[in-house]
């Protein structure tokens, strides 16, 4: 770590927080519909572990993956246009908030099933084992999905497999509004991963500099061709699960308490002469920027609606 | 005793009616407790009724619903509820394998008295994974019943003679209906399963659908009349069984038929309903039959995607001036 | 050149030669390698290919039908088997949420060149976990195209053509087929995905089927020919998509239509048929369209009990010269 | 354990085996037909499991349950009739080898989808809870199962809510033609188990003492209120997997070996005073009955083919 990095790494998260702190705005002002979740608290994940990855590297998110398409390099104009449904978002507005996807950085989505990336992430691993490339595929998910079936099948995949995954779990204790404890008999969510003899590692979600330093030591394990590993980050949202959620289900107080370890916060801490009014200024322009690119973008013509149910034209 | 009130409020209403009455009810589903309901439907529950009746499930859409099954045979009257239909998917080897199976093939040992309940259909711009229409689809599968209740009335009904039912019995509610408002009778014994209800009566058109669509064929049917065209509106309400002797008394009649669901058109229990017609009342046809369902697209984002991929009230109205047209 | 041959070893000949080709294919799903296939047809593969390409999947439906739906995204052209149809209700989440809706819901961005193989149907004495038929249910997801080969030549062909097509393809071999032999001519280019194969000329009825049913319609159409009833009989070989040309063409001709499919009745493929022949041909029909399909039960194992639930070769005589007698 | 004991458990597998044996052979005489999978070598986890249940219990079984159903006292006569298709079958002929049921027993199938009969399982063990009846649900399956999502949703499931469970699984080493090795990343399947926190053992699944101790003890456990608890029997199929299979995957040899270990063998030596004779000579009069009366059985009329979809008449 350098103030280099450090200063990388805030500016990636500040501009995940305020580009959704814009959503949340255009979002009431019926610019944005339909779902939106939000990543703000989250941030130190996407970007800790998206800077351990290369361009050719894949990445499944889930619903909640402003924060990993942002972190991942997709540029937040066709992200914002696509909130917006216009055409020029990168999925033609087809997908909005839950189903952005990206084909030049490898953006898998954008998948809205809890646990529905999962198995594509593994055949992904399994592709590029098949074709010896050296190449890494990053899943991230929810604590949640650790009670989906399809979860621990596709463990079991990675593990028996030795593929180059990496499973990375965002523990934020809560999956929408239930608690880990309803959801886990065993709430020690590494454990679950190592149950399968994958290596498995908890780490503090909150703190970039760990998140990156652990990413980057377990990408190159993977790499050297040691097989799957899963790292659960222990974090917490900010914010309401979706827009709607009347967050009966949490105290506020237990909110106020995460909020302390706010990953903008502590990185400033720990390095403080990154240069924080610079990157505020660079971001509110790059926003202004999407909003102003979503905002003049276009709809897709309704003619186009059957378009892509194949690759050519079929008739049902 | 009548009074207004929400459909969302209709089924809150009647789960805790049966959930006071009877000690074996209980709902069981993710984030129907702390949360409230992933369309508020269960609020407050949790607090009247506690975590032993309300149960927050983890995410595992098949042990839970397979749980139902289990409970349903060892005396107990669970209402499942299943987010919204696409997570429905992950629980299809309990639903069909099981639950459908289940009376048949043990030889009439083992019937299971479950009701899972679902949100259906688009409309709220939530994209490819949250907004299908599968409720015709299931309809396929002998051994369920699928209701689909449109008004009020029948948020409210349907779930009281679900739990009446001593076989499995699935609920599709629209998310569309959820905040809509109408009256509650709760003093006359609700329609049962298996009668279609005639919302309009006329006798150019007989227009059958269900649902959500019941609103859009009953505005459809206001503009037609002004053009003279009299629009019978049938409201299904259960797509499994269908009832067929309400459907051919009203082919008799207008001899034009109109069908309107929000499936997608290739497979749709439009199709459906089309083959018995045929079937059983071929020569009372003046035209084709004709349908108006949901493009066989994935429901898109963009609203005016969503809006076009769905049956609309002037999609049904030019459907049914091109079918006075035809002779 | 000309062989004779198994459909299994069709399928297996496909697979083969795929294989031997193209070093992206390779063939994944439970005991396809050392137990050489719930059905026999990759007997021998793991010997030739080695298990890195011929994999031995853990039962995990789920997981490995969406590895190869991310598989095919990576670039390999995976085939994936599933052992018996009822099973692939456990992968149903990765078959339509993901495999259908990717291609669209990524506005054009990520095509899936899945292809996945199921044996389907009754017949056997399964029972009822094992012997559905649901590829007319299948049909109805778009995205998906829904191949049912019927004869050897198809068993093969089908194969190169989903290997050969950029999007996800499903193909369902029926149970009683996999001991049928014919000949196989790997000379000729295959028909293309999508359109209907015409396997008996007729004037008085088209008979509309596909898979194991084409061989229960011709014997019945040569029963019928004795009675002076001249069958057309149509293998579709797609469900989706459907050739509506071929169809309506040959309706246009004999003005009575019989279909015949092993899904259950309501919400058959059949009725889908039934629905665009009342759409697109409806003044050409004489008499009401009639369908043979299996009746809406679990198949029972004993053998009387599943031959009286399925399509027989008697009972299409029968609905055809009931067909005959309307008017 | 004393020799009365030894008696019975001797007697009741011996049942097993000699009505399969009974059965391979109506099967080549083409009396029975589908898939038959035999439970020969694995009878002691049935017979042992069983024996500490008492007649309320409710049991859950697969498609390799014809020693299931015995052991847990449904009648040989209504089973072989199931075999045979006739309407006296225990589930009136509709069901066959893979979907044996009988409500008086509390024995619920006969569930031939992997995995399938778990979740109704914890569904009835719940309902035991909620309604506070004493009773134990025992759900039994193989190793390949471990696999399959809803093992592991179930597992969760019952973990997390204290039920009363116990979880039977019969580690035959392989699934199918699939060896463990293959299916699993980690090949000791009860400490899959213990990952839920689920009190679980490892026995010998060829003895039956063994098995029958360790269930009385597990089962007394689950009655005193301490939850589901986990019993992984290892054991062996003597036969194919099911009646077609080339067995391409397994050597003679290893076979050879664990028939060495036949559980009726091994009881019989340690009670070398068991009355072999008088229990084959009884047995093999229930086995001639349970024959004879399902060929005199009768066939289910064609007319009710649809009785059953609904408890009552319904149209489709
Ligand atoms: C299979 C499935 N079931 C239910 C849902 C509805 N749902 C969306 S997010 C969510 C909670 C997921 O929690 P978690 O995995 O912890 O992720 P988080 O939202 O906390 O990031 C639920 C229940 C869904 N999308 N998919
Ligand atoms: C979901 C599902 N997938 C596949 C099958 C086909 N199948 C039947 S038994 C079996 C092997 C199961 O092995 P295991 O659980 O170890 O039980 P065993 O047969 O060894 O007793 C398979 C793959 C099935 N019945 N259900
Ligand atoms: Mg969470
Ligand atoms: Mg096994």
């Amino acid at each position: 770590m350098d103030l280099d990095l450090a200063n990388t790494l805030y500016r990636e998260m500040l501009l995940i927080r305020r580009f959704e702190e814009k959503c949340v705005e255009m979002y009431s002002k019926e610019k944005i519909r339909g779902f939106l979740h939000l990543y703000i608290g989250e941030e130190a994940v996407a970007v800790g572990v998206m800077h351990a990855l290369n361009s050719e590297d894949a990445v499944f998110a889930t619903y909640r993956e402003h924060g990993h398409a942002l972190a991942r390099g997709v540029h937040p104009n066709p992200i914002m246009a696509e909130l917006y449904g216009k055409e020029q978002g990168c999925s033609r507005g087809r997908g909005g908030s839950m189903h952005l996807f990206d084909a030049k950085t490898h953006f898998y989505g954008g998948i809205a099933i809890v646990t529905g990336g999962l198995p594509m992430a593994i055949g992904m691993a399994l592709s590029d084992k098949m074709m010896k490339r050296n190449r890494v595929t990053v899943c991230f998910f929810g604590e949640g999905a650790v009670a989906e079936g399809e979860f621990h099948e596709s463990l079991n995949l990675a593990a028996l497999w030795h593929l180059p995954i990496l499973f990375v779990c965002e523990n934020n204790l809560y999956a929408m509004g239930t608690a880990l404890e309803f959801t886990q008999s065993e709430t020690n969510i590494s454990l679950k991963a190592a149950s399968y003899r994958i290596t498995s590692t908890q780490i503090d979600g909150m703190n970039v500099t760990q998140v990156a330093e652990s990413a980057q030591e377990t990408v190159r394990q993977i790499r050297a061709g040691n097989g799957p590993v899963f790292l659960e980050c222990l974090t917490y949202r900010f914010r309401a699960h979706s827009m709607y959620d009347a967050e009966l289900y949490r105290q506020k107080s237990e909110v106020e308490e995460w909020k302390q370890k706010d990953p903008l916060v502590r990185l400033h801490q720990d390095w403080p002469t990154i240069n924080i009014a610079q990157h505020e200024k660079e971001i509110a322009q790059i926003i202004d920027d999407a909003v102003e690119f979503a905002e003049n973008g276009t709809l897709e013509s309704v003619d186009d609606l059957e378009k892509f149910i194949y690759s050519s034209e079929v008739a049902p | 005793m009548n009074s207004t009130l929400t459909y969302r409020e209709a089924v809150r209403h009647a789960i805790v009616e049966a959930m006071e009455k009877d000690q074996t009810v209980f709902l069981m589903g993710e984030d129907v407790g702390h949360y409230g309901g992933g369309y508020a439907v269960s609020m407050g529950l949790l607090e009247q009724f506690g975590s032993e009746r309300i149960i927050d499930t983890p995410l595992s859409e098949s042990a839970f619903t397979g749980a139902g099954i289990g409970a349903a045979l060892g005396g107990m009257r669970p209402i499942v509820e299943i987010m919204t239909v696409n997570f429905s998917l992950l629980a299809l080897d309990q639903i069909m394998n099981n639950t459908a199976n289940l009376l048949h093939m043990s030889g009439g040992q083992f019937n299971v008295p479950l009701v899972i309940r679902m949100a259906t259909g688009g409309g709220k711009q939530l994209g490819a994974q949250h907004s299908h229409s599968l409720e015709g689809w299931y309809a396929h599968i002998p051994g369920l019943k699928i209701l689909t209740p449109y008004s009020v009335q029948d948020a409210h009904d349907m779930l009281v003679l679900a739990l009446a039912d001593p076989d499995p019995v699935l609920i599709f509610e629209h998310v569309l209906l959820y905040n809509k408002k109408g009256t509650l009778n709760t003093d006359t014994p609700p329609l049962a399963i298996g009668k279609a209800k005639i919302e309009r009566t006329g006798k150019d058109i007989t227009l059958i659908t269900y649902g959500v669509n019941v609103l859009k064929a009953l505005e459809a049917a206001q503009i037609l009349s002004l053009e003279g065209i009299d629009v019978e509106v049938i409201d299904l309400r259960s797509l499994r069984p269908l009832d067929d002797k309400t459907i051919m008394a009203s082919v008799s009649k207008t001899h034009r038929v109109l069908i309107v669901d929000e499936g997608w058109k290739s497979g749709s229990i439009s199709a459906e309903i089309m083959a018995r017609i045929n079937e059983q009342a071929f020569f009372e046809l003046d035209a084709p039959m004709r349908r108006v369902c949901t493009a066989e697209v994935p429901i898109p984002y963009a609203s005016h995607l969503e809006q076009a991929a769905l049956p609309q009230t002037e999609t049904i109205v030019a459907m049914a001036r091109t079918l006075m047209e035809e002779s």
